[in-house]
């Protein structure tokens, strides 16, 4: 199970630059609830998907790839998310939520295709809603990043939750 | 005689007492069924050890060793498919020392070897060996293996692919327990040739509500559909008000089961955003007609939704399947399945794989708005000037009616309070009485 | 008759049992009492829902539609101008399913519309509409328009910018609540002409503390001061001991209410830190004493604290207005206000926008010293041989005095234990006697 | 009479109900004794209130003003060596406002001054001064200050460098509660010439079981030993399977205390992975003898466990000496120490100081195992259905033996319940009978 | 809502590696209880600021500015409060609590003035104290960074939490 | 206790980039159980240290530094640990933890040894295991990175946590 350890084998510093900059400015855009922007992010192919995190045993393999999921959405699926966030009849998103998306262990790997790259992060999201509630999240991401004529676009995403059961009634936000 | 522990005082003897907080005829709830600890503690002797609880759809558990865990009430049950086919469901609690003895949420499993001491449990629960037996040789060690297997759920059974159980050996057979309902059931479970399946494994969360909230929510609650989900159905179908077809709607209720639905067959399907779906379900129309009859086709995929007293929910149409588990009065986990014809194309499984829970999951775009409603009224329920009013379930009181068709208490048009009454008079005729697992002992002498 | 619920058992009704908690002649206290969850739900009931509770000032909802959602007890109320300018006081939990109605902290609002099913109240709570009201046409619905409005407050009051309400019907008029209280009071509310107002929003804070910890501080706790506060008052003033003037410092009670206080004029207000708001009262003080009397004019801005039975807080000078409310046994809701006089100029103001909370809020220089003792004492109540230990509250049970001026219970010196047991009083007394909420079917019998 | 407060309900007082939980004959435990809040209420007042508590270890407390904070149940307490030498034990509750008067773990202080109010507390306890003293000199204050002092625990006295400490004053004597277990006891205190020191400070952490669990498992579970911890064994001796040799191992109990033991001389060192240390077992075992005897040079080091009722446990050879503190029916707090004969060279104390919390610690290789059935096992009886099934604890029943030189119920082969049945019966006693803080007034007539 | 994507616009590395640099060297500070090297990195002329996060409807618009805040402080301000945690007579703070400020998602952009800086950052922040307590916060921060003689300087911060009412009786550190 | 604030002294860019790829990397192995690819980061003479965070009074000073620790080992020691979590009869670890390792805050120093580095780290860390359980701890890092023939190498860490009393049952994994 051990990999090579070369350190950002042919990812120039500007890109890597480029990439965190990109990731810490999709997490200020869903702090901000800027949803707009955010969709300005993301590639025409994007597959988003945050994963189930059932407790499996070694022996029966890790969770199936195309499990039910909690968000296996293209973009046509998160537009009609974001639309439902901006509606002013979303009583549940009225007040707003106060997010904060923590975005860390940014690593940036080539792939086969030259434009594409492969990033790591990892994160922490903190909800608060009402008086008394916050919620905590942690997990990882894997992602593939384009790099194209307009900048970097998000063409895919994974998230993998440290939760099994959720601890709050859902995710009304984008990991 | 004396009250030990946090069993039930006495007074949850006297079956006054809890139909003094559920007044079906006056259409009004005592608010503190959805807060007191002691009510909860009640129901899962009085309602979750006695009832038919979900357990788990077959199409989860094919193969022999296959197997899923969960919850009837707050008792940790495996559910696995034995050797000869048959359906095994015990507690997942070791008769040594109480350990739990799976701990994945699904698998295949030979046996079930506890962590702790390594004894091991076949697919029926049976103790099958212990580490060091000899020790346990002479008689007085009381070592019976054939009494140490994993306690065995009292009665387990299925109706077309659903399996459930009871703690209760003393409960009537899952199909007197059903009855009637299972003319709507079939709606879910037999509109196709061959049956049904879960597509996938589950999604769950943990909500800061009452048990009873959601599960009144989908027994008969219509009314808040064009209320609450108005910006998730614009969002979906871009269709902000739902109309009320109440002369081609109904509410029904059996056994303290309830469905409210109507006849348009195609609106809950609708809401998937799915023009494919949709397609599907008006090209099998006839097909399900010629299964169900008229009627039922029409109901097929319409907006509807249905619970089994006490907490297994579902939307046809949506193809969402769920539970309700309870964990304490005032927290409920939500475990969501997708639900769909074996008949079914690929290709419409496979939308409905991210389409269900895109509209009905925890995060789900529609169901995203119904949680919130749930946690808050709990958690106003912790005022005690609050708890003093009850809750107002009047509506459409009028409208019962006799159909030629429809069985059990029927009402005219998806907008009533029926079912939701109906669905507490059976929770109070269950408290009122004593669960298999209440001993004289923790009592209080009248 | 038979106990059900986490009502209060019989024994609540027996006044005998809730005094021997409270010794005030023996100058002890129970420790039970911040620590049993059995008395804080009999708290709920017999003080919370009973005693007028402070619910807003005035200026927080000057303009029809403005609007406060705050707590009595556990209960969530909504407080707003209506329309008229009368100010309306109900239940947050909608008659329908019991959701909460109101949502923000404060704002503006024609109506309140409740998420679930659409129900929609007015600024005095009436129920103004509801969807499909045709599904509740007839009469068998039990729909009462005129009835299903969110519960009102029973009692509304306001003293003097205070807004208070009580749940109790038969409770005494909020004037005869305060009784000669308002002499104290006055000193904050009233020392220069126009009133007060509050400035900016609310702080809050949840604490691990019986909520009567701090309101026992407020009350009368003076001897802290110079404990607790040192680091904080050398921080503010450059000053380590503060020296107790004995001679020309009082406490008094009125009715379990409560207020400490020296005629220094400006050490509360030097605690800020600001020349220029000493400045400010020193030059005012002439105009107040016109107004007040010099001995209350004298109290302005003195070393002082205050607290209007039971959860209401303030310190004359530091401008601190707080109430803690209840949210367990354990866990108090600290919610602070600046309070200012309207006669102030606008730079004075803006200095105490930061510089009360700098001092007094969660994380004030000097209340930061405060929470942590409040905190520790109730955990250490965890314990069964602690909790068998009374408590010692017999300082200066001895300095009862005559005032020609000051009324009420009156006491020579800051430094005395006579105003919390007032407040110990108070509170057995409301104890030992049903609430307004209370049924006596929830009882067991003697 | 009437019943108040979160205090024991009558029938508590009665002897049968707490036998009926534990059936020591037949060998089975109810479940409800692991779960249950008011049983667990009830433990603190008739176990942790009344039994010996171990409280520190000598050598933590050697010079005058040296301190340590602990818990008896939920007590908190201070322990203390005094000026003279002596050791003092009180609670860490300030008799003014009940506030925590010492916030550190350990240190070494000249007096305990309370941060509220500044009260000032000596190294036994004794009130020395309060701020403004004069506040409280007349005598109605009831100031009495031979009285005000932190209530001291009501026996203390140590065995052999243990501490130990009872609410009860009419315990019997330790020597008489610990009785002839000391001859096992001595097995870790007196191997070496000059007794034991604790290495270091403690490692602590919070586990979600019930206090019961791991003292039963450290009074004689050796059986666990194979099965939980061959991952472990294996990592730290890369031998996968233990084999237990019966003819060579004993269970013993005294008083409720239990200890099961091999006579192999080195495995429980072995499990360290340090040849050195096993090497220095074996060089010291002929010294052991000449103090111990032949038979417990050969328990020194082997593989054994022990508890001292209720919940001081440790192991032999590997060095680890630790306390199970409850923390509510289902949360214990694991305290743990590294314990070494002085006698004993810097080099082996330096490995210890390592080797032992990298076995036996909350993270400990071996320890690891553990954790996750005691919080598994304590979870599942929250099921009502679970709950309803008594556990089994009937292993080696029929191996009671006399032996010429162990002392107390003597059981032949590490393989049985025998100690666990003895540490329930213990408690069933205990809890049969009130403690010494229940309070007539607090309960209910029979 | 959209905004501009171009990363770091006008920013050198180096700069922006300053910034990160400066960020974290605060951090460290204040899990050290470092007070007096911390108040070295703040201008004479800072305005800090701890927002309160009420509950409002959309409707009503947000919090004001100038609302009251948990903390809104000058350098004298601030110095007082670190005055208070470095005294021998705050019982609050001794035993020393537990600090650790977990910052990430720097974002340095150009302001009108040329020295100085908008920073962007997101938190986590624990603190434990005593036996059981440990606390946790999140949210963002929007900083001012002067560019001096002297090095980097803090002008100005805002901090926004996910909770509305604090968990934790206090907040006895800088966030 | 002031400290110069000269940022990243005698670091080179190359050399920070390498540490921050280095703890970025570690932290995905752990989070995905790759304790072998772990080991390979280690150098021969590592020591591990997760302290003891007792609460004591300053009078008292901290804690000692060869105080009882949850970990204090050596390579051959967290060999034998990996050996356990990897062995198939480690029930408690099978189902798998859902671990997340957030690594911030890095900062990287000289020391005397011109081939070896200070560097400060910061962390959150979740775990979620079976169906409800998810425990989030937070604590600082101080570390020696070596840079050797074969590249960046472990030499020392030492673990500081904000917990007291460990709010979990252990700590099965690596901080
Ligand atoms: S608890 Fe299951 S084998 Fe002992
Ligand atoms: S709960 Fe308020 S409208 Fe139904
Ligand atoms: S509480 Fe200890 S001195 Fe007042
Ligand atoms: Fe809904
Ligand atoms: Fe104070
Ligand atoms: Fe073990």
């Amino acid at each position: 199970m051990s990999e090579a350890s070369v350190a950002h084998a042919g990812i120039s510093r500007d890109l890597r630059d480029e990439v965190v900059a990109f990731l810490y400015r999709e997490a200020r855009f869903l702090d901000h609830a800027d949803y707009d922007s955010w969709l300005a992010l993301l590639a025409e192919d994007i597959r988003y998907v945050i994963q189930a995190s059932p407790a499996l045993y070694r022996r029966d393999g890790g969770a199936r790839e195309n499990d039910i999921a909690h968000m296996d959405d293209g973009l046509a699926d998160l537009r009609r998310r974001i639309k439902r966030f901006q509606d002013a009849a979303a009583w549940a998103e009225d007040p707003p939520t106060r997010h904060c998306h923590i975005i860390t262990n940014i690593e940036v790997e080539a792939t086969d295709n030259k434009d594409e790259f492969q990033v790591y992060s990892a994160f922490v999201n903190a909800r608060g809603r009402f008086e008394l509630e916050d919620v905590i999240m942690a997990g990882r991401r894997e992602d593939i990043v384009r790099n194209g004529e307009d900048g970097l676009r998000l063409v895919s995403r994974r998230v993998f939750l440290t939760q099994n059961v959720l601890l709050s009634r859902n995710i009304n936000t984008f990991l | 005689m004396v009250k030990l522990g946090i069993q039930l005082g006495a007074g949850m003897r006297l079956r006054g007492d809890f139909e003094g907080l559920v007044d079906c005829r006056g259409g009004s709830i005592d608010r503190s069924i959805f807060w007191d600890r002691e009510i909860y503690d009640a129901e899962l002797q009085r309602i979750f050890a006695r009832c038919w609880i979900f357990l788990a759809h077959e199409s989860q558990i094919q193969n022999p060793g296959d197997f899923v865990t969960t919850y009837m009430g707050e008792d940790a049950v495996i559910v696995c498919r034995r050797k000869g086919g048959a359906i095994g469901a015990f507690l997942n609690s070791c008769t040594h020392r109480g350990n739990r003895v799976c701990l994945a949420d699904y698998g295949n499993a030979r046996r079930f070897v506890c962590n702790y001491h390594g004894w091991a449990f076949g697919l029926g629960g049976e103790l099958l060996a212990v580490p060091e037996q000899q020790a346990y040789a002479d008689e007085r060690s009381l070592f019976d293996q054939t009494t140490l297997g994993l306690k065995a759920v009292a009665q387990v059974d299925s109706y077309k692919g659903l399996v459930f159980g009871t703690f209760d050996p003393n409960a009537p057979p899952l199909t007197e327990y059903l009855g009637a309902f299972t003319y709507y059931l079939d709606v879910l479970l037999d509109a196709e040739e061959g049956g049904t399946e879960v597509l996938g494994g589950c999604l769950k969360a943990l909500m800061s509500c009452n048990w009873k909230l959601p599960a009144e929510n989908f027994t008969g609650d219509a009314y808040h559909v064009q209320w609450t989900h108005q910006a998730g159905a614009s969002a979906m179908i871009s269709q902000r008000q739902f109309a009320y077809d109440l002369d081609r709607s109904y509410a029904a209720n059996v056994n303290g089961h309830g469905s409210e639905f109507g006849l348009d067959g195609v609106a809950n399907v609708a809401v998937l955003g799915h023009p494919e779906i949709v397609k599907y379900f008006r090209q099998r129309r006839a097909t399900v007609a010629a299964r169900l009859g008229e009627l039922r086709a029409q109901m097929w995929g319409s907006v509807s939704s249905a619970n089994v007293f006490p907490s297994l929910s579902f939307l046809s149409g949506v193809n969402t399947l769920r539970t309700w588990i309870p964990r304490g009065p005032h927290t409920t986990e939500l475990r969501t399945w997708v639900i769909a014809n074996k008949a079914m194309p690929d290709e419409i499984k496979e939308l409905l794989r991210t389409a269900t829970p895109r509209a009905f999951s925890p995060s789900g775009v529609l169901e995203m708005d119904d949680g919130e409603n749930w946690e808050l009224s709990t958690r106003a329920m912790a005022g005690v000037a609050t708890r003093k009013e009850r809750l107002h379930y009047g509506m459409g009181l009028h409208t019962r009616i006799d159909h030629p068709q429809l069985p059990g208490n029927v009402y005219q048009g998806q907008l009533s309070d029926a079912n939701q009454l109906a669905f507490y008079q059976k929770w109070a005729d269950l408290m009122s009485s004593p669960g298999p697992f209440e001993r004289q002992d923790h009592m209080v002498a009248p």
